[in-house]
């Protein structure tokens, strides 16, 4: 084991790192990940972070299922993915380091709080305390700075009229100070923070703050750090940025819609892990006329946005993989009533209740096909955190304007991940036609609900219409008055008008692009949705590597943009990395009869660009 | 919400305008075809342009109603016209909201969606036509089907207690609870009315035969000749009086309720139970008069009429003051400030 | 118009013969074709039914939307459906002739009731009186036999005490009878049902005898009919028979399932069209110690069938499109906590309520993909009524010895469809090998509840087993313990399992055949489930009149049988008929990649054969 | 079903043989804790051998409880353990059933299936935790949160009006209503087994503090200042006295209960109310108990115990009684003859 003790202070400057903080869940981990993004993003650095949390509330101290952690990956220029390995672990006991050691770079640096190594916190880890990993060799070949933070916190605040265990509390700021000193940050944001948060509690506040600075002043002035490091601001296109993640993204593409719409916004939904916080982030802002409806269970909440949605709002719903089963027959009912509707899934590990936590693309096919009859209806899928806003605000546009109940697929990690975002004006938001009946004279013909225009779209009639008063409905409905018809040839046409308007769809969404390498290059990564970042990465430094593949991306999937097929057609290879057993592929190769090849990950974890890069590798052998 | 309220111009309906033209598609002789000939006969009385007014249903024959309604309607799917209304009244407070359901739709697969809307108390008005059995899906018992019935599904009697949807509908905290029946045009048109009037979910159990699969389910209140000493007609101040010849009445000693006659007994029209829709706990034995002691020799009549109404606000006005506070605290929407955060930077 | 009043009594033999009751709702129509299937059945024709009725409980009186149809076809070879176009038609009012004029053939013979063709009638058919078909020249070319039936009835019942309403629901009955003394018929089975079914009623029991009778002697002395049929008894293999509507044979190979498994048979569920019948069939039975349980919705059924399962008991549940819907979160659970668990989907028309009382393949789709998550699980398909006793057995077979849910996909068609039977022995039925676990003693190694055998089937232990205890649930399990587990490798080893165990089941099932032609014909047409009789009826003829054709039928689908790829790969073109707009093809598209080609209709009816044959002609062009 | 239903040995057991091998997983401090711990500790005393004992739970930080149970146990999904409970009930009446459930899980999402379970009155015991919150999903507002709670969904404040889980419940028909609470071990272990001893379903709401995201909730019947003062204890046949000094009581006074002083009143403590728990009009008054009048200055005392309690046929015993009474009227069960059905005929 390596202690480092030299006295040279060098600021080192990197391209990019990768920075794990890990401890216990008690321990304030996605406290002090937030703020350092934040920090990062003010600085001016691209990032991409990763939060992976367990499933309970408050898992058992210092054991491996209580650990949580939060990934931070940023740099100079263009950052896709929260890393694949990290240059810095911060382990705060010692499950968290068992845990996540294997997630460390050769020769990587490891920040211990050495009092999470004692005989208790070994043993809950699982470890014989005669073989603590701070003793034994285990870690030789890393640089490990062993610090007692515990001990540290409780010195700093020696004075203080806390209780211990809210002493102990503020260890998380301790180190977060010592990771701004290390690389070079002002201590602004996180001060600013702070006072927020605690307003009116002035012990807390002074504790936190006493915290931060010790530090930070600690990492300056003990040595234990032999270089400071700094991460030159991102090349990024000028502009003004925020921060953002993902479920906010999704919350704010709801609100941007409707507020383009000029209609107002309806969410209607029962909490689930992990899509709540669209609920928490549109509940904020309430001003906007919002009205969020927690309902008594998913189907209530489609059904209570159904409702809106006929009484001429701007409905919405999200959920995960449980709730978004149960959602099925509504939709159908959407379907049916040509209504629009916007239905977030962001998805989770399944089947069934799986892993409520973790990331998993594997509701695609359940939401092509997960609804009894012939139910097509548009598909698409955010690639990012701030993507989210785009295909969110895409939902909805897509709805209102082709009359449509529409699913927007997003997942664990890009609904809790971060990044910046070049925020758009709301004056810049593309344009939504949104066409309302207007009232209609007792003497004109009798109105025809389901007459369609040229994308066969019908038309919609709101409540308090006078003259277009009509009955919508599930049953079949004749293919202009929309009442009742068990019409053979109707149905039939009805069910291919319904299939037709969604595909029609594809005249109004981008063409298809490759993302990087050319239509001659002699391999396709092909991915959809959230795997964005992972497939670019790894593409990127194929191509840097000599290796001649491109790379597309999916967003949209029902219907797939109109060329897609002739892309696909240039390649000979394809392959298709998604995090479930094979879901795309499935659609591409029944669409385009192509021997596209799958690389599946279902572990609840994204994709490591290298995971990718390999089996590339491996293809091209 | 696109704008759609406008000054509308009051014009004089009639029932007629309020029928649809869609051929109605009941068995002859279903109790469905009164009550939807009293809901057409009522509209013109709410003083409500037809574009203002919404039925919902759910499935099953009863819930083929808004196709005959020359308003706007959903047909919805089997359960769920509960939770559809709840969105749309928070989302349109100014539209008069009527939920159609039967017995199968609120209290077997709707059941959830049911007591939530009372607790919530949007204010909607619930006609829930209860036959006892499921009509549309061919006669199969339903919550409501008294014990050991004997169905297509249960060919040796059915097992399940019943459901006694007044009771259920108090434990859940209904504001307006009230009975009716297909055959008494003039009541059920009053019941209606009050319904509309009344600011909250009002819920009205209408006793509907269904002559193909449960004929005569409730003949003992429309069976000229002895449905008055099995029905008594509740009124607000009035006192509890039944019988052809009004000459029972029932009185409350302690918690039970007894029948005592006016002619031969000890008592005068003056001790008698007065009816009070605001007391909940009367409500609560009144609800409950057909179970207690149906086999006794003294079984009490039926209570039809408004067992319990109560004042309390609506969720969808919480929600629109809601909204408005909000505005209030936070200030008026603004877009471009809630797009940047808190925290931007230049590049 | 051709009225024959010729005297000639010859008895014609005929090869088969296509007869359509048609009429009102209220007018008896099903009884009769009923008793005019079991009597053909009885007699020793092959036949196959189909009954058509509106979805309304008593659609409006004499409209087109009243009518009640039940076409019968019967012959003295095999025959699998219904028949394309009728020999006879019955009308007993206008609109049910208005309606079903079409499916008659050219020259074929329609039997009216004048009385239903009155000024009321005609106008509630929506047809001008003055063009009453009956005397504009609109039924030329066809052998119309006009009766005043309704009159008949009247003057028959003259003396009866019973009520007008009463009598002249008789009329059906002089309709049986008439058509028995046609087709030369004994009348005994339908009086024996009359006597069963009036027990206790003698005055309506005596007047539909008498009308019965008055029916059969009418038609001999009458004299309207120039010629008595006879369609000789089928060649069938040698064994006892019955009759069989396809919902009762699904009930009895449940029924049968448990039985052989030594059992009880659980069945929770919840009424809907045209699953509804399996409850009732199962409920009448109650002496197999068969538990139906009729819950409050779709969700508590499956719920309760796999509290049943855990229970140990044979655990089933049936429903049609949007009750299978609400299910999916549920089977999502079976699948995780891999217990056994039949789920029957009688399909019908969607999507959403769409057209309850039609027919269509549409929710193949969504048994296979319609569950969050990866939750694979077996699919097979029933494809004639009788068939539906074989696969629901099957079903149950697959369910318990691989310890999954498993769907079994019927349709509208079959589930009231009928055809003769050769009913197995209880002693003939294939074994169904039930595993659970014994009592353990304390001392024994800690239960393992997820270890597997060879065909990764894990043990089944139910409660009351002494030292098994042990807890299932929703989320990801560990691969022996069962319990929670949220290791990354263990998930994805799990999905990989749950996939492999699902796939294995392909060792354990049929290998495909060539239901017709061989493996060098031009051209394969395949098939799933229902539309077996059509398409087999269609490469018959096909291949009688030269046509090189071969025809497969596909019953599992998920796992494919192993041999189905080597199948396809001999054939140049490969068609797919389906009630849908697509769906097994979408399945053998993406797994075998060939261009296969679909024949879609989606009118709630079943194919025609012909549809079938030009189709095939037109790909052979 | 397989032949399981043996002769058991029986054995002594102690509440350390109920306890699993998992690492329990709630919070520090979580009420969850000691309901486990009086669960655990009553199971010896039932004398039913563990492998006869299953809990069935929903989701939610209480649906884990059943991984803590060293026996048969399903942790299944939201809202739906009454429903499967009902299926294993059916399937297996020899078995001992507990289900697990909060009260979003039983009163959101499972709402529907809660108040059948209740009508249909399966032998089980439900134990409901209660602490008006969502707790697995972080702290949003539940339906027995009280009128504008501030949650992580409802920043301003929620606008529904809550349920009185005890008073729906009622509504629907149980035959077992009973309260406890975390804080009173003994109490609790008392309800359990009364419940577990009542023939039908057995509804026992446990107060439950989530010291997370609700906590205090219950402080009022916990802190030791006050609890005496805001509790009181039913108990059957016994006068409803409560206070530190057991100095207060209550009296009914027509429908309307009244607090009096024992120490200052003109009352003794032969005027008070006698709990009976076999009254369902007073139970219906019990559960309001602290909404009627909860801002008076004679707001009343929460009770716990026993609320009511009724005799009614389990549906499995209906179930086992109609499938014998099938096969004295139809014959033992002959397979051959089912498949070969009326009529028959060779070829
Ligand atoms: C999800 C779903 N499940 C089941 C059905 C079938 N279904 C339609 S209506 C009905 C019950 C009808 O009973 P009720 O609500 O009492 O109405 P009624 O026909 O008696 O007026 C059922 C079970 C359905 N349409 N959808
Ligand atoms: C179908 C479905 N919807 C939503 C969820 C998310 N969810 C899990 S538990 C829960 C509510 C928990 O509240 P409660 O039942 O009161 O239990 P507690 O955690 O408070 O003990 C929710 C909304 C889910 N798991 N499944
Ligand atoms: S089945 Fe019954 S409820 Fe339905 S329409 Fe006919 S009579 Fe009315
Ligand atoms: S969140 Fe609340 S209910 Fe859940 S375990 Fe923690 S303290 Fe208990
Ligand atoms: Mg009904
Ligand atoms: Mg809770």
């Amino acid at each position: 084991m390596t202690l480092e003790k030299e006295n040279t202070q060098v600021k080192n400057v990197l391209d990019k790192v990768t920075i794990l903080y890990a401890g216990d869940s008690g321990d304030g981990i996605q406290l002090i990940g937030n703020q350092f993004t934040n920090n990062t993003a003010l600085y001016g650095n691209d990032l991409s972070t990763f939060p992976d949390f367990p499933a309970e509330i408050r898992a058992p101290l210092g054991t491996l299922a209580g650990v949580s952690g939060f990934q931070i990956n940023f740099g100079n220029s263009s950052i896709f993915t929260p890393g694949d390995l990290c240059d810095v672990l911060v382990a705060m006991n010692a499950a968290s380091l068992k845990k996540n050691l294997s997630r460390l770079k050769k020769r990587g640096t490891i920040i211990v709080n050495t009092a999470g190594f004692d005989k208790k916190n070994l043993r809950l880890a699982g470890i014989d305390p005669a073989d603590n990993p701070l003793t034994n060799s285990s870690l030789e070949g890393f640089k490990v700075h062993e610090i007692d933070i515990t001990k540290m916190t409780r010195e700093n605040l020696k004075e203080s009229s806390l209780g211990s265990k809210e002493r102990d509390r503020c260890k998380n700021m301790f180190v977060l100070g010592f990771i701004y000193w290390i690389y070079n940050r002002s201590l602004d944001s996180t001060i600013d923070f702070l006072e927020r948060k605690f307003k009116g509690k002035q012990e807390v506040l002074q504790a936190n703050l006493k915290v931060l600075k010790s530090g930070y002043h600690f990492a300056d002035t003990s040595e234990t750090f032999s270089n400071r490091f700094e991460v030159k601001p991102a090349e990024m296109q000028p502009g003004k940025y925020r921060n953002i993640v993902g479920n906010q993204a999704t919350a704010l593409g709801l609100i941007a819609a409707a507020h383009r719409s000029d209609m107002n916004l309806f969410y209607g939904g029962y909490p689930i892990t992990p899509a709540s916080d669209i609920l928490h982030e549109l509940a904020k802002h309430k001003n906007f006329g919002i009205k969020t409806f927690q309902a008594e269970d998913e189907i209530a909440g489609v059904c209570s946005a159904i409702g809106a949605s006929f009484g001429g709002d701007l409905a919405t719903t999200a959920s995960s993989g449980p709730g978004i089963a149960l959602k099925g027959e509504a939709i159908g009912l959407a379907v049916m009533m040509e209504l629009p509707l916007v239905l977030v899934n962001v998805q989770r590990g399944g089947p069934s209740t799986g892993l409520p936590t973790k990331t998993e693309q594997s509701d695609l096919l359940q939401a092509m096909y997960g609804r009894n009859g012939e139910a097509p209806m548009p598909v698409i899928a955010a690639q990012s955190p701030s993507d989210c806003f785009e295909m969110a605000y895409e939902a909805c546009r897509i709805a209102i304007e082709h009359m449509t109940p529409v699913f927007l697929l997003t997942d664990g990690y890009i609904a809790n991940g971060a990044e910046p975002w070049k925020f758009p004006s709301a004056e810049a938001l593309k344009p939504i036609v949104l066409k309302v009946k207007d009232a209609r004279a007792e003497e004109d013909a009798p109105y025809l609900p389901y007459k369609r225009n040229e994308d066969l779209v019908r038309e919609w009639a709101v409540p308090g219409t006078a003259g277009a008063e009509h009955r919508l409905g599930g049953l079949e409905k004749d293919k202009e008055t929309g009442n009742v018809s068990y019409d053979p040839e109707n149905h039939q046409e009805m069910v291919k008008i319904r299939a037709a308007k969604v595909n029609r769809i594809a005249k109004h969404i981008p063409k298809q692009e490759l993302d990087s390498g050319t239509t001659s290059s002699k391999l396709l990564i092909l991915g959809w949705g959230s795997t964005y970042g992972s497939i670019k990465t790894a593409a990127k430094e194929l191509q840097s590597e000599g290796v001649d593949v491109a790379h597309a991306q999916i967003r949209y999937i029902h219907p797939f943009p109109e060329n897609l097929g002739e892309i696909l057609s240039n390649f000979d290879k394809v392959i298709i990395p998604e995090l479930n057993d094979g879901q795309l592929i499935k659609l591409i190769r029944d669409r385009y009869l192509i021997d596209a090849k799958g690389l599946n990950k279902i572990k609840g974890l994204p994709f490591r660009a290298q995971e990718i890069k390999e089996e590339v590798l491996n293809h091209l052998k | 919400m696109p704008e759609v309220l406008k000054e509308k111009e009051q014009k004089k309906l009639s029932a007629k305008d309020f029928a649809s033209d869609q051929d109605i598609r009941w068995c002859p002789g279903c109790g469905d075809y009164s009550i939807l000939k009293q809901v057409q006969s009522v509209m013109p009385e709410l003083g409500i342009p037809k574009e203002d007014i919404v039925f919902v249903s759910g499935i099953g024959c009863s819930s083929r109603f808004p196709y005959y309604m020359n308003t706007y309607g959903m047909h919805s799917i089997h359960g769920r016209a509960t939770a559809i209304a709840s969105g749309l009244k928070a989302s349109r407070p100014d539209l008069s909201v009527w939920i159609i359901t039967g017995d199968g739709d609120s209290l077997a697969i709707g059941g959830n969606h049911f007591i939530h809307l009372l607790r919530r108390n949007f204010n909607v008005n619930v006609l829930l036509f209860n036959n006892q059995i499921y009509g549309l899906t061919k006669g199969q018992y339903s919550p409501t089907s008294e014990l050991g019935k004997k169905t297509k599904s249960t060919p040796a009697g059915s097992l399940d207690h019943p459901f006694n949807p007044l009771a259920l509908s108090l434990g859940a905290d209904a504001t307006f609870i009230a009975r009716s029946i297909d055959r008494e045009p003039k009541h059920l048109k009053e019941i209606l009315l009050r319904a509309e009037r009344h600011q909250g979910t009002s819920l009205v159990e209408i006793y509907q035969n269904c002559n193909i699969f449960n004929d005569g389910a409730f003949s003992t209140f429309t069976d000229k000749t002895n449905k008055k000493e099995n029905s008594v007609y509740l009124e607000h101040g009035k006192p509890l009086v039944f019988g052809a010849e009004l000459d029972k009445g029932i009185i409350l000693d302690g918690f039970h309720a007894k029948i005592v006659s006016l002619k031969d007994d000890n008592v005068s029209i003056d001790d008698l139970w007065v009816h009070d829709e605001t007391d909940r706990n009367k409500a609560n034995i009144l609800v409950r008069f057909f179970e207690d002691n149906a086999t006794d020799a003294d079984a009490r009549p039926r209570p039809f009429g408004i067992f319990y109404q109560e004042e309390r606000g609506t969720y969808e006005d919480s929600l629109s003051q809601q909204l408005e506070q909000e505005v209030e605290l936070k200030g008026a929407p603004d877009l471009n400030k809630l797009l940047a955060g808190a925290n931007t930077w230049k590049k």
